[in-house]
């Protein structure tokens, strides 16, 4: 498993925002991405996990690696925690959902309907989704909103062991997880003005 | 994806939404209907097919927008596009799982309707058969006309004028059916071209729906 | 030089005013567009070019 | 050159300047020709008297209607494959147009209509398969507007379009198969014996010839406005950025 990204420009509501993004991420790694809001991370990270094309550069990963997880947890609110986390998991093959369960302290609440969480336990149901997709590559957009300190141990912790085990993380965030991580700051790779006299040059 | 429909079941279940609203619309119009027109029953007994075509045309239309709009609000469209479930195989469940929440349970009420309107006899065998055979062509268009219209706040009334049109062929050879089956003619004509036309929309518009899905969650 | 349209008049005059009022009112429509979006653009172009 | 280097919306821009003008002159020209001769110099027709006048409208609107449809379906291909935003701005610019002519079609048709069928509305496939063309017309155009981001509106119309065309071509068939109607066959064929009169050929083959030149230079002219639509857009976006 293993992530390379080369000069990779995404582009936001038709207008490039990143140009010439290029790293590597190997198996056992975490590589956090900074940057100020708006400078394109969800959107960079949209186009790795296949969400949208990219405009230039190229993703090379396979993209049945790839665990996303954005903002929204795609939670459904009548339905239990349980039943929550056993649906991603038939989705993606796997049935064990008790060590997901476990590593955020979901136990107690597992027959709890996800309307009747508080945000913080929302996300953590969110991310316990990430354990049960069995995928080596996790691609993370803000996970520790709304999270207490203690969950956010508990979310280090759970990402330290997916490395442990061989996986990766790809996490933009403003937090210190105190994680070993690599940092990426985006804002050196902030697209300039297109070039003049480019073919659809009057739209861009 | 039997996961995915068996959660879809259960949502629909629990939020209610869906079930019940549709065919509480079905049953107000067939029974507003003759207010309407009159309590003559020969009037009401060829008029009926037609009735209630369009009753279950447009009760399927009004849960339509629910195909995909919750699942696009609360992030799961996003998560479900990144799992291993291809977007073809996901809209094709949404539109099936949408049939059997709207389209069967028409169907199936159908023919009790059909005594309220003084349906002639010889006609009820046509109704089910053509409401169940044309009402799975209902769902995916309109799974197509939903993933046209998901990223749009307030699409609900878009999604009606889209899909409409395209209801068009349906419904004419659906109703054509029943009254064909009616005065005891030959219905072999609407309803192959009926199957024709579910065969076609189940092969061919959840590739159509999984692309317009695809340019909208970009 | 009218020609005599008979006991028609109305209907043939009438069809010709439906298209000629539908036909301007898409010139119409068109031209004012395209005069309002070009005054803009060339407000902006402007501004880019005094930057 | 390429072909596809019309694509190029600068070079678009600069030929339709310089032809919208040589269009407009000939479109006047034509279109005043065909009319004029059509209402002013055919005798009128036995069985219909002078209502046979607004043929020289109905068949060219109805014509310009149905070949809109047409040319958006091919331009949107274009778009799809190609990525050219002038093929998908142009889509853009004729669906309005056929709508109209749509309209013009069914109201010149139900004036028609009135004094030979005696009614002003007939559930006639032909009249109803123009009232669903004008209702997929609506649509479309809706769809252009409710969306945003100008690429995924020029996407989503395209898939619209195509799938919409086949369900046209359905409907059309489903229309004739439930009612077989009193519309007249077409008024003008290759075959000669089923062809209307020369007198009234010519000026209409005049008409249809003003109006595909009234499309294509309202095309021209709309393409135009909305590729500089377009640019104020990014414009907008790229200043909000900087």
């Amino acid at each position: 498993m293993e992530l390379q990204v080369v000069d990779l420009g995404v582009a936001r509501g038709g207008l490039p925002i990143l140009q010439g993004v290029s790293f590597t991420l190997e198996a056992g790694q975490v590589l956090v991405l900074r940057g100020p809001n708006g400078i394109g991370k969800t959107t960079l990270l949209r186009a790795i996990a296949g969400l949208q094309p990219a405009l230039s550069g190229h993703v090379s990963l396979d993209p049945e690696a790839v665990a996303y997880a954005a903002h929204a947890d795609g939670l459904k609110s009548t339905l239990s925690v349980l039943e929550n986390l056993t649906f991603w998991a038939q989705v993606y093959g796997t049935t064990d959902v008790a060590p997901a369960l476990q590593a955020f302290a979901l136990q107690n609440l597992a027959d709890r309907p996800a309307q009747n969480l508080s945000a913080g336990q929302k996300r953590r149901l969110g991310l316990a989704r990430l354990l049960v997709t069995g995928r080596p590559l996790w691609v993370l957009d803000e996970p520790t909103v709304s999270l207490d300190a203690s969950a956010v141990t508990l979310f280090a912790d759970a990402v330290r062991a997916h490395c442990a085990r061989g996986g990766a993380a790809l996490i933009a965030t403003h937090i210190d997880l105190g994680l070993q991580s690599d940092l990426l700051d985006l804002t050196p790779f902030k697209a300039t003005a297109m070039a003049q006299g480019d073919f659809d040059e009057a739209f861009l | 994806m039997i996961a995915l429909l068996i959660r879809d079941l259960r949502l629909a279940i629990r939020t209610g939404g869906g079930f019940g609203l549709g065919l509480a619309f079905f049953l107000i119009i067939a029974v507003l209907v003759p207010f309407g027109v009159g309590p003559d029953s020969a009037v009401l007994g060829r008029i009926a097919p037609g009735i209630l075509w369009v009753g279950a045309l447009l009760s399927c239309l009004l849960s339509l927008d629910r195909i995909f709009a919750l699942d696009f609000e609360d992030g799961s469209l996003d998560l479900l596009a990144t799992a291993p479930i291809p977007l073809e195989g996901l809209v094709g469940v949404k539109a099936f799982s949408h049939w059997l929440t709207t389209g069967l349970p028409l169907t199936l009420a159908a023919p009790v309707l059909g005594l309220l309107l003084s349906l002639p006899e010889p006609a009820y065998l046509w109704l089910i058969l053509s409401l169940l055979i044309g009402t799975p062509a209902l769902s995916f268009i309109g799974a197509f006309g939903a993933s046209l219209t998901v990223g749009l706040k307030r699409g609900g009334l878009l999604l009606s004028l889209l899909v409409l049109p395209l209801y068009v062929p349906t419904l004419i050879f659906g109703a054509e059916t029943i009254r064909r089956g009616a005065e005891g003619l030959g219905t072999a004509t609407p309803l192959t071209m009926l199957g024709a036309i579910t065969l076609g929309t189940l092969a061919v518009l959840p590739f159509a729906s999984a692309a317009a899905i695809r340019i909208n969650l970009r | 030089m009218m020609p005599d349209l008979g006991k028609y008049a109305v209907s043939v005059l009438s069809a010709y005013g439906a298209t000629l009022a539908i036909v301007a009112l898409l010139i119409w429509i068109s031209l004012r567009r395209g005069r309002k979006v070009q005054d803009e653009l060339r407000s902006l172009e402007g501004r880019r070019d005094d930057a | 050159m390429s072909f596809w280097e019309y694509a190029n919306p600068k070079r678009f821009m600069a030929l339709s300047s310089a032809a919208l003008p040589w269009f407009t002159a000939l479109t006047a020209l034509v279109l005043s020709v065909g009319l004029i001769w059509g209402f002013f110099f055919t005798p009128d027709d036995f069985r219909q008297g002078s209502t046979v006048k607004i043929i020289y409208i109905h068949v060219p609107s109805a014509f310009i209607a149905i070949n809109a449809w047409l040319m958006m379906l091919v331009t949107s291909l274009v778009w799809l494959v190609r990525r050219h935003h002038v093929s998908a701005l142009a889509a853009r610019a004729a669906a309005p147009i056929g709508l109209a002519m749509t309209c013009i079609g069914l109201i010149t048709g139900a004036v028609w209509g009135q004094p030979m069928w005696g009614t002003w509305w007939e559930w006639d496939p032909r009249l109803t398969s123009f009232l669903i063309l004008g209702l997929f017309y609506l649509g479309y155009i809706a769809l252009w507007e409710a969306i945003d981001d100008a690429d995924t509106a020029a996407d989503l119309t395209s898939v619209l379009c195509i799938v919409g065309s086949v369900f046209a071509v359905l409907s059309r068939y489903a229309i004739l198969f439930w009612n077989q109607g009193l519309h007249q066959g077409a008024s003008l064929s290759l075959d000669k014996e089923e062809n209307v009169h020369d007198v009234f050929a010519y000026p209409l083959w005049t008409c249809i010839i003003g109006f595909v030149l009234l499309f294509i230079t309202l095309v021209l002219l709309r393409t135009r406005t909305e590729i500089r639509a377009r640019r104020v857009k990014a414009l907008i976006a790229r200043e909000r950025m900087a």
